[in-house]
């Protein structure tokens, strides 16, 4: 990872979860540095996830600290971990299927009616949503559902934002046009912490990367690192990136 | 193993309790004496019957219905009309249990394919209001069900209180028509709870349990949701409209209070969830629990409340016609101390 | 981003769906067509008018339930009681300004009116907000265990206004000058209902307004599909929530004080005895719909009062004819709000 | 040995109100007519109380048990009619007296009766008798009747009938409107009454049958007085009965009010009434108060608890009440009593200051005929 | 005559509003061969197999398997029929066990539903089957995990084993592997593989990622605004314009 002197936005230290009787995450170190592009890599089950829901407080942190932007966060209720810059995309979307796709983003605009620039550049990047405006969201495909699932995050600028699998279920065109939105977001000053299984993608994005397996983080450092490295990505995640695609 | 269809209680004490309670219940005629105390065996056993045959609609199936008193009171009044009718004998046992069952049948069909197809939710105040027109029938159609007032009604000759088959007392009771009379109960009780309890651990019963967790994905995956819903409800009618008609038999009346009646479902709601939802262990657990709750209780209240007598507000509180506030509480707690029912808390302790 | 995709992506903007006027138009529908069944034509405007009044106040009973299930996804069996307390509440106005009510004058009458609902509203949510904390908060999302602990809550208040009132029903006097009829003719309409109908029409516009035009609604829905979504969007979802269920038992306590002066009695049962006609109307409406719960309201209403002049035999069951035939043409209510 | 009475009242649900006076007057009339010794003939009064909770099933149980496990000489109950005819048969299959109050099902004492039932309370053709002797002797009538559409309803309707034809042969019922049991709005009914009514000559009147909530009001604020109707209601609690006020010079009749019959009971049981719970005694609490009268001059009379011999003293016997004196008729155990014709005052002194005598009917102008097969 | 192809619809659409989500779309498949269908998001995709599958009511047209019309059939009816379905956004029984997940798909296979008095637990029969299919997938180890307390790449694998334990005619594949972790995909892809390799089967295949597409397809079918805008070899039809630009979003062929 940069060895960045100043303090990162997010830092997790020896993080313990628990889920019921489960104990998923077994102590994690990470950090995220400002205004940079962090990938979480991993296998199925190894807590990436986990890690996400653990930060906005939707899983409660056993033990271990959160900090975000200098402030310790571990025990917050989510809302005002919401509130202090964090906007989160979570695995299944969450999409709230009675609402209108418009009604989703007013929604996600906490501070009152989205800026019409930002508006029309969201709706550049998924023309879909705009066609659907007044539609309930619960009939869009897969995909348009995704692409409403980050509209709604980026809807209004935030500090932080936390992405789970973004271009899952993405045809070829729009993960394209995902790139660009993370590219142009991390240009405007935000800072990202993306899960993502699309190698490809990650690698084209990417500054830095944590790989985590088991609960625990095996390996952090710059992408760039990575994807030089050909035996540590087989050794990571199982495969090369040539092999795929 | 195989007569509880390899759904065995799974806890040492729930075992025991259960067997503590079926002992009890058998034994009964014998160990306690006077009629409250058999009164109270026999309302345990038939609503056992009935919760069982509730908990198999809701605990297994996921429908919330309100309509399940109908049956229960077409079960009730079948008994009542051919006795009063047709004159004391088996004959009119049988015709009224066969009619009440045909009809418990077809009506459970029709509710079932009309509106089993809507929402949850909207099917159970759909199931509301047919209940309420099923009392509105039963007071209006007063030259049959006898109204408001309800039917009395004779036994068989064999089932009254009179008839005595033995000269000499076994265990120093003698043996009558109303210990006979108990022991039909008892053993149909036991013989349909088997029953119910091999359907909901059957291949069956597991659709039936798919259906309720994802309908959706029941139906893509080739089972017709529709159908199994209805003959769930057919099922569960039945058994209520047997419940219906021990009870009759037991109380030689039958009236819309007695069998129709809102409050009744709600104890019925309460039974099934105290005891525990889908597993029909909880039925016995819940109904015993309940009833004698419901038999005692005011019984206890009152007694605590002369105890208390002197001190302010307390004996108010439990004073015994306060005895419905601690029925509410109890609704209230049982939801929450018992998330699972008895039965579940029970089973979760044993493994961690 | 290359011109064929872009074209391809930029179909027309779809438009929202369009309202739907079949419902409203049954009521006036259903009034002209039994005109000439009833023939003359002042039974048929007393008729109609107190249908009318009396489906406000049926409206005015249910709305609050249909509010708290269209918004939370609660079913609060406990409503009733909410209604019964609220009538209540009237004695603790009527108690100390007995003499507004026996005085002969409209404003001092109509402002003991306003007395009355303003603290059985306050009063009610109160209880309502108790409720919430105590008895429904842990139970979202499971309507079994709604309709469980809700039935609990309503034995256990229903006790309490034995403890508190006594179980003796007690008369309430309808405040002087609303009591009686206009009487024009051969028509005549009672004051009261007039009344009703006003506040049945204020407190329908109020709820409209709010609902649609702010963003209330919209969170609340959204809450209710997936409550840890609309908190990691930063919004605190569980107060929002308590004020719903708040508005909701508010207006049942509204609904409550309009039913006790329309029958002058109160008992503890009382809000239990109309949840049936309450739940019929919902369904009707479509569950957790405003607009259809009105529409429900003054079709049950009207229906009731033609029926049982026309056939008096028929009126048992009219309510439960009524919603079999709404059901039959549309099996999800008149106003079906979606979801899952 | 103690003597031991079971009293089983519905004393929670809707009816809680009726079961506390039955209560209350059962217990005053043990006081007064023990003179507070609470005994009999050196044998101590046991009173053992049951609520049936109004459950017919219940009430059945609670009286099998009072004869079985409690061995009570003699039980009396219950408020609901259904749950009274529900015990019915017990009572006979135990062989022991049952007293019904305050029930009032004609059937109890009619084609459901046995020879070990009595009745303090008055039944529903009693009722009906009181409310034709009501109406005016002479004269054109026109009577309409409002009703619930359920047995019960009926059945006072029909009573009604039977009884103007017996005593008021001038008086025609023209018109029968039954409502819904639980009806709420009235318009309707109202309007069909009124248009059945307005036309007719002489005295026009609307004769409400009805059991609960009250439906007078409703029609009273529809101002039948446009066409010269007047309603007529029966007695009711006197709580239910303050909606009257407005309506004053309404006139009916009733069984009891406190302020009607003038005896040493009834003074007595007024002013103790008063002291001890701060108001005047009600419907229930003088039928309570009769029951424990019947209950101790049939002890008395029979010396002792023998059912048999109860049942044989019992037959015509004549026993003192508040509402006066009462008596036993031979046939069917129907207790036969006076009936008060009242009008509504006009300025009550206080809330429960409501009607003015205008007439006492005395039983024996109450032709009640016997229904029982015996 | 030619035997009646697997499945085939004719002039199926669907309209809803306005909105025309599949239209007029006529194909057949034939069995022993994997037909990959792929389109931008929204193309239809899904919704073309819940036409299929009998999730949705078609506006028009018709469904056919073997010859026999199924268009008016229910979805369960159509299940029977040999039409099976996994879907894009997991749909499983959230508190049974994966076990029962996929004992449930067995015996609907066994039509063992309407057997009220056997005992399900023993019947070995439909447990040894289930557990076969959990190996094929690999997740014998989480056979008593419910899906609510899997991962996401763990549900969309019991996605796919219930479809594998339903034995039909007809494999309708919805983005199998979306969210799947590039060392888990290959169980998957094998298992397709196999499928196809049976040569009776019947394989249709919503896929974005076009490696997975191209090691596997038989045939390419594309939609397009719900319209079919290309079809046949899948060299020829990835390399036409209208997958290139409109699909792949690529000006030129440089994929
Ligand atoms: N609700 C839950 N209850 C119990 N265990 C859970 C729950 N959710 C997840 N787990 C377990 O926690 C572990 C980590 O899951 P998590 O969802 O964080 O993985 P992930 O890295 O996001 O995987 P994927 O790439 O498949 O999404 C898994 O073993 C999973 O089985
Ligand atoms: N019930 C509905 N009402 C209105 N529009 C709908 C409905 N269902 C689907 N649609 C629309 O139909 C189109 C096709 O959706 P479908 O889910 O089939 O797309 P897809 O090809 O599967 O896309 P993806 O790859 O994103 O999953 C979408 O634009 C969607 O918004
Ligand atoms: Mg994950
Ligand atoms: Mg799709």
């Amino acid at each position: 990872m940069a060895e960045t002197s100043a303090e990162p936005l997010l830092k997790l230290e020896s993080v313990h979860t628990h889920i019921g009787p489960y104990h998923i995450l077994h102590g994690l170190n990470c950090e995220v540095p400002a205004g940079e592009l962090t990938m979480l890599l991993g296998r199925n089950g190894a807590g990436k996830t986990t890690t996400l829901r653990t930060i906005m407080g939707l899983w409660q942190a056993s033990s271990g600290s959160i900090r975000f932007d200098g402030r310790n966060i571990t025990t917050l209720p989510t809302p005002d971990i919401a509130r202090s810059g964090i906007a989160y995309v979570p695995e299944s979307m969450a999409i709230f299927s009675d609402l209108t796709v418009r009604e989703n983003i007013v929604l996600a605009a906490r501070s009152g009616p989205v800026d019409t620039a930002r508006l029309d550049w969201m709706l550049g990047l998924f023309p879909a949503l705009k066609r659907f405006w007044n539609l309930p969201a619960g009939n869009l495909s897969g995909g348009q559902k995704q692409m409403l699932a980050i509209a709604r995050a980026i809807a209004e600028p935030r500090r932080l934002l936390l992405v789970d699998e973004p271009t899952k279920g993405l045809a070829p065109v729009m993960v394209r046009s995902m790139i660009e939105a993370f590219r142009a977001l991390k240009a405007a000053g935000e800072t990202i912490l993306l899960v993502e299984q699309n190698f490809h993608a990650a690698s084209q994005l990417g500054d830095n990367v944590i790989v985590m397996e088991d609960g625990l983080v095996v390996h952090s450092g710059t992408m760039s690192d990575l994807v030089a490295d050909k035996v540590l990505q087989r050794r990571l995640l199982g495969l090369s990136l040539d092999a795929h695609q | 193993m195989w007569l509880l269809s390899s759904d065995t209680p799974r806890s040492l004490l729930l075992s025991l309790i259960l067997i503590g309670i079926v002992a009890c219940l058998f034994a009964a005629p014998f160990v306690f004496s006077g009629s409250q105390p058999l009164s109270t065996a026999a309302k345990i056993c038939v609503f056992v019957l009935l919760v069982a045959s509730y908990d198999l609609l809701l605990g297994y199936t996921g429908i919330v219905s309100f309509a399940h008193t109908m049956f229960f009171g077409i079960g009730g009044y079948g008994i009542a009309i051919a006795l009063e009718r047709l004159g004391a004998s088996w004959e009119s046992v049988a015709i009224g249990l066969v009619s009440a069952l045909a009809l418990s049948a077809v009506l459970a069909a029709i509710i079932g394919l009309l509106s089993l197809r809507v929402r949850a939710i909207f099917f159970s105040m759909i199931t509301l209001a047919v209940a309420s027109a099923a009392a509105v029938l039963a007071s209006q159609l007063s030259t049959i069900t006898g109204g408001e007032d309800g039917l009395s009604f004779q036994l068989p000759a064999e089932l009254r209180p009179a008839f005595r088959p033995l000269a000499d007392p076994i265990l120093g009771v003698t043996i009558n028509g109303r210990i006979l009379a108990y022991y039909l109960i008892f053993v149909v009780t036991v013989v349909i709870f088997l029953i119910l309890l091999r359907i909901v651990n059957s291949p069956f019963g597991r659709v039936l349990q798919a259906i309720r967790e994802n309908e959706f994905r029941a139906e893509a995956l080739g089972y017709r949701v529709v159908a199994y819903r209805t003959a769930a409800s057919v099922i569960s009618a039945l058994a209520a409209t047997v419940a219906g008609a021990l009870m009759a038999l037991w109380l030689r009346y039958n009236g819309p209070d007695t069998t129709l009646s809102f409050s009744i479902m709600i104890d019925i709601l309460l039974m099934v969830v105290i005891g525990g939802m889908g597993t029909l262990y909880g039925a016995i657990i819940g109904a015993t629990l309940f009833v004698l709750a419901q038999s005692y209780l005011q019984i206890l209240m009152g007694l605590g409340s002369t105890a208390l007598a002197g001190i302010p507000l307390l004996p108010d509180l439990i004073h015994p016609d306060r005895w419905l506030l601690w029925l509410g509480a109890l609704f209230i707690v049982s939801v929450y101390a018992f998330p699972g029912g008895i039965v579940g808390h029970l089973r979760r302790n044993r493994s961690p | 981003m290359s011109d064929v995709a872009a074209d391809a992506a930029n179909p027309p903007l779809l438009p929202r769906s369009r309202t739907d006027w079949l419902p409203l138009i049954l009521v006036p529908v259903l009034a002209l067509a039994v005109l000439p069944l009833i023939g003359d034509v002042s039974s048929w405007v007393t008729l109609t008018i107190a249908g009318l009044a009396m489906g406000m106040m049926i409206f005015l009973m249910a709305s609050g339930l249909t509010l708290v299930f269209g918004l939370m996804d609660i079913i609060n069996f406990g409503h009733g009681v909410f209604i019964s307390l609220g009538a209540y509440a009237t004695l603790l106005v009527l108690g100390p300004l007995a003499g507004w009510a026996s005085a002969n004058s409209v404003a001092l009458n109509l402002a003991l009116l306003l007395l009355c609902i303003v603290v059985a509203m306050v009063l009610t949510g109160l209880v309502g907000a108790v409720f919430e904390r105590v008895i429904v908060r842990p139970v979202y999302g499971n309507h079994l265990k709604q309709i469980l602990v809700t039935m609990g809550g309503l034995i256990v208040t229903e006790q309490a206004i034995h403890a508190i009132w006594g179980a003796s029903p007690i008369p309430i006097p309808l405040p002087e000058t609303l009591r009686g009829a206009f009487v024009l003719g051969d028509i005549v309409m009672e004051r009261y209902r007039v009344v009703a109908i006003g506040i049945g029409l204020l407190v329908f516009a109020a709820m409209q307004l709010l609902l649609n035009r702010t963003r209330i609604g919209l969170l609340i829905r959204a809450g209710v599909e997936n409550p840890e979504m609309v908190e990691a969007l930063g919004y605190r979802i569980r107060r929002l929530f308590v004020s719903v269920f708040v508005a909701g038992s508010a207006l049942a306590g509204l609904g409550g004080v309009m039913w006790a002066f329309y029958r002058q009695t109160l008992t503890a049962g009382m809000g239990m005895e109309v949840m049936v006609l309450v739940f019929i109307v919902i369904i009707i409406g479509g569950l957790g719909s405003v607009g259809g719960c009105f529409v429900g309201s003054v079709l049950v209403a009207l229906v009731a009062n033609y029926v049982g002049f026309l056939a008096p035999k028929l009126a048992l069951i009219s309510n439960i004819l009524v919603m079999a035939l709404v059901l039959i043409w549309r099996p999800q209510g008149l106003f079906p709000v979606a979801r899952r | 040995q103690d003597i031991k009475i079971a009293l089983i009242a519905g004393k929670t649900g809707p009816l809680e109100a009726y079961a506390k006076q039955t209560e209350a007057g059962f217990m005053m009339g043990l006081e007064y007519l023990t003179k507070g010794s609470m005994a009999l003939n050196g044998r101590k009064i046991n009173v053992i109380v049951k609520d049936d909770q109004l459950k017919a099933d219940l009430a059945k149980t609670l009286l099998e048990q009072a004869y079985n496990d409690d061995k009570v000489d003699l039980a009396v109950g219950t408020t609901s009619s259904a749950a009274a005819l529900a015990m019915l048969p017990v009572a006979e299959e135990n062989g022991k007296v049952l007293i019904v109050e305050p029930a009032v099902a004609d059937a109890i004492t009619g084609e459901k009766w046995n020879r070990f039932i009595f009745r303090t309370a008055r039944n529903s053709t009693q009722d009906a008798y009181g409310a034709a002797a009501a109406v005016p002797a002479t004269g054109d009538v026109t009577i309409a009747t409002l009703a619930q559409d359920y047995a019960f309803g009926r059945d006072g309707v029909a009573a009604l009938k039977s009884a103007l034809a017996a005593i008021r042969p001038n008086a025609k019922v023209v018109f029968e409107e039954y409502a819904p049991q639980n009806a709420t709005d009235f318009t309707a009914s109202a309007q069909r009454l009124f248009d059945a009514l307005k036309d007719k000559p002489g005295k026009k009147i609307i004769e409400i049958i009805w059991a609960g909530q009250h439906p007078l009001p409703k029609i009273a604020d529809l101002k039948p007085e446009r066409y010269g109707i007047e309603i007529a209601p029966g007695g009711n609690i006197l709580p239910a009965m303050q909606i009257y006020k407005n309506y004053p010079g309404m006139e009916g009749a009733i069984y009891y009010y406190y302020a009607f019959p003038k005896n040493p009971m009834n003074d007595w049981l007024v002013a103790e009434h008063q002291k001890r719970y701060g108001a005047p005694p009600d419907f229930f609490t003088a039928g309570g108060f009769a029951a424990a009268s019947a209950a101790l001059t049939a002890i008395e009379k029979a010396g002792g608890t023998d059912p048999e011999k109860l049942i044989q003293a019992m037959e015509g016997m004549s026993f003192e009440t508040p509402k006066g004196t009462m008596t036993f008729r031979k046939e069917d155990h129907q207790a036969l009593q006076v009936m008060y014709h009242f009008k509504v005052k006009a300025e009550g002194k206080d809330q429960n200051d409501l009607l003015d005598l205008v007439d006492t009917i005395p039983a024996d102008k109450l032709p009640i005929p016997v229904r029982n097969k015996r | 005559m030619l035997p009646a192809p697997a499945l085939e619809t004719r002039g199926l659409t669907v309209r809803f509003g306005g909105h025309v989500a599949v239209n007029d779309v006529s194909c057949r498949f034939t069995s022993g061969t994997l037909t990959a269908i792929v389109g931008p998001n929204g193309a239809g995709k899904t919704t073309y197999f819940n036409l299929i599958s009998g999730q949705l009511r078609a506006s028009a047209g018709q469904v056919l398997v073997e010859g026999a019309d199924v268009t008016n059939l229910a979805p369960s009816a159509r299940a029977k029929r040999g039409l099976g379905r996994a879907f894009q956004l997991t749909n499983l029984f959230p508190h049974l066990t994966a076990l029962e997940n996929v004992r449930l798909a067995v015996q609907s296979r066994a039509e063992a539903g309407w057997s009220f008095l056997s005992i399900w637990n023993s019947r070995r029969d439909l447990i040894e089957k289930a557990e076969a299919v959990l190996e094929r997938v690999r997740l014998e180890d989480q056979r008593n995990v419910p899906p609510s307390a899997l991962s996401h790449g763990d549900q969309r694998k019991l996605e796919v084993a219930l479809l594998i334990a339903m034995e039909p005619k007809v494999f309708m594949f919805d983005e199998p592997t979306a969210g799947m972790s590039v060392d888990e995909m290959p169980t998957v892809l094998e298992l397709i593989h196999d499928i196809k390799q049976r040569g009776d089967a019947t394989v249709l295949l919503v896929e974005h990622k076009m490696d997975v597409v191209r090691s596997l397809a038989d045939r390419i079918v594309v939609l397009h605004n719900g319209t079919l805008v290309a079809d046949g070899e899948p060299a020829t039809v990835i390399a036409s314009p209208v997958v290139q630009e409109a699909y792949l979003g690529l000006e030129a062929s440089d994929g």
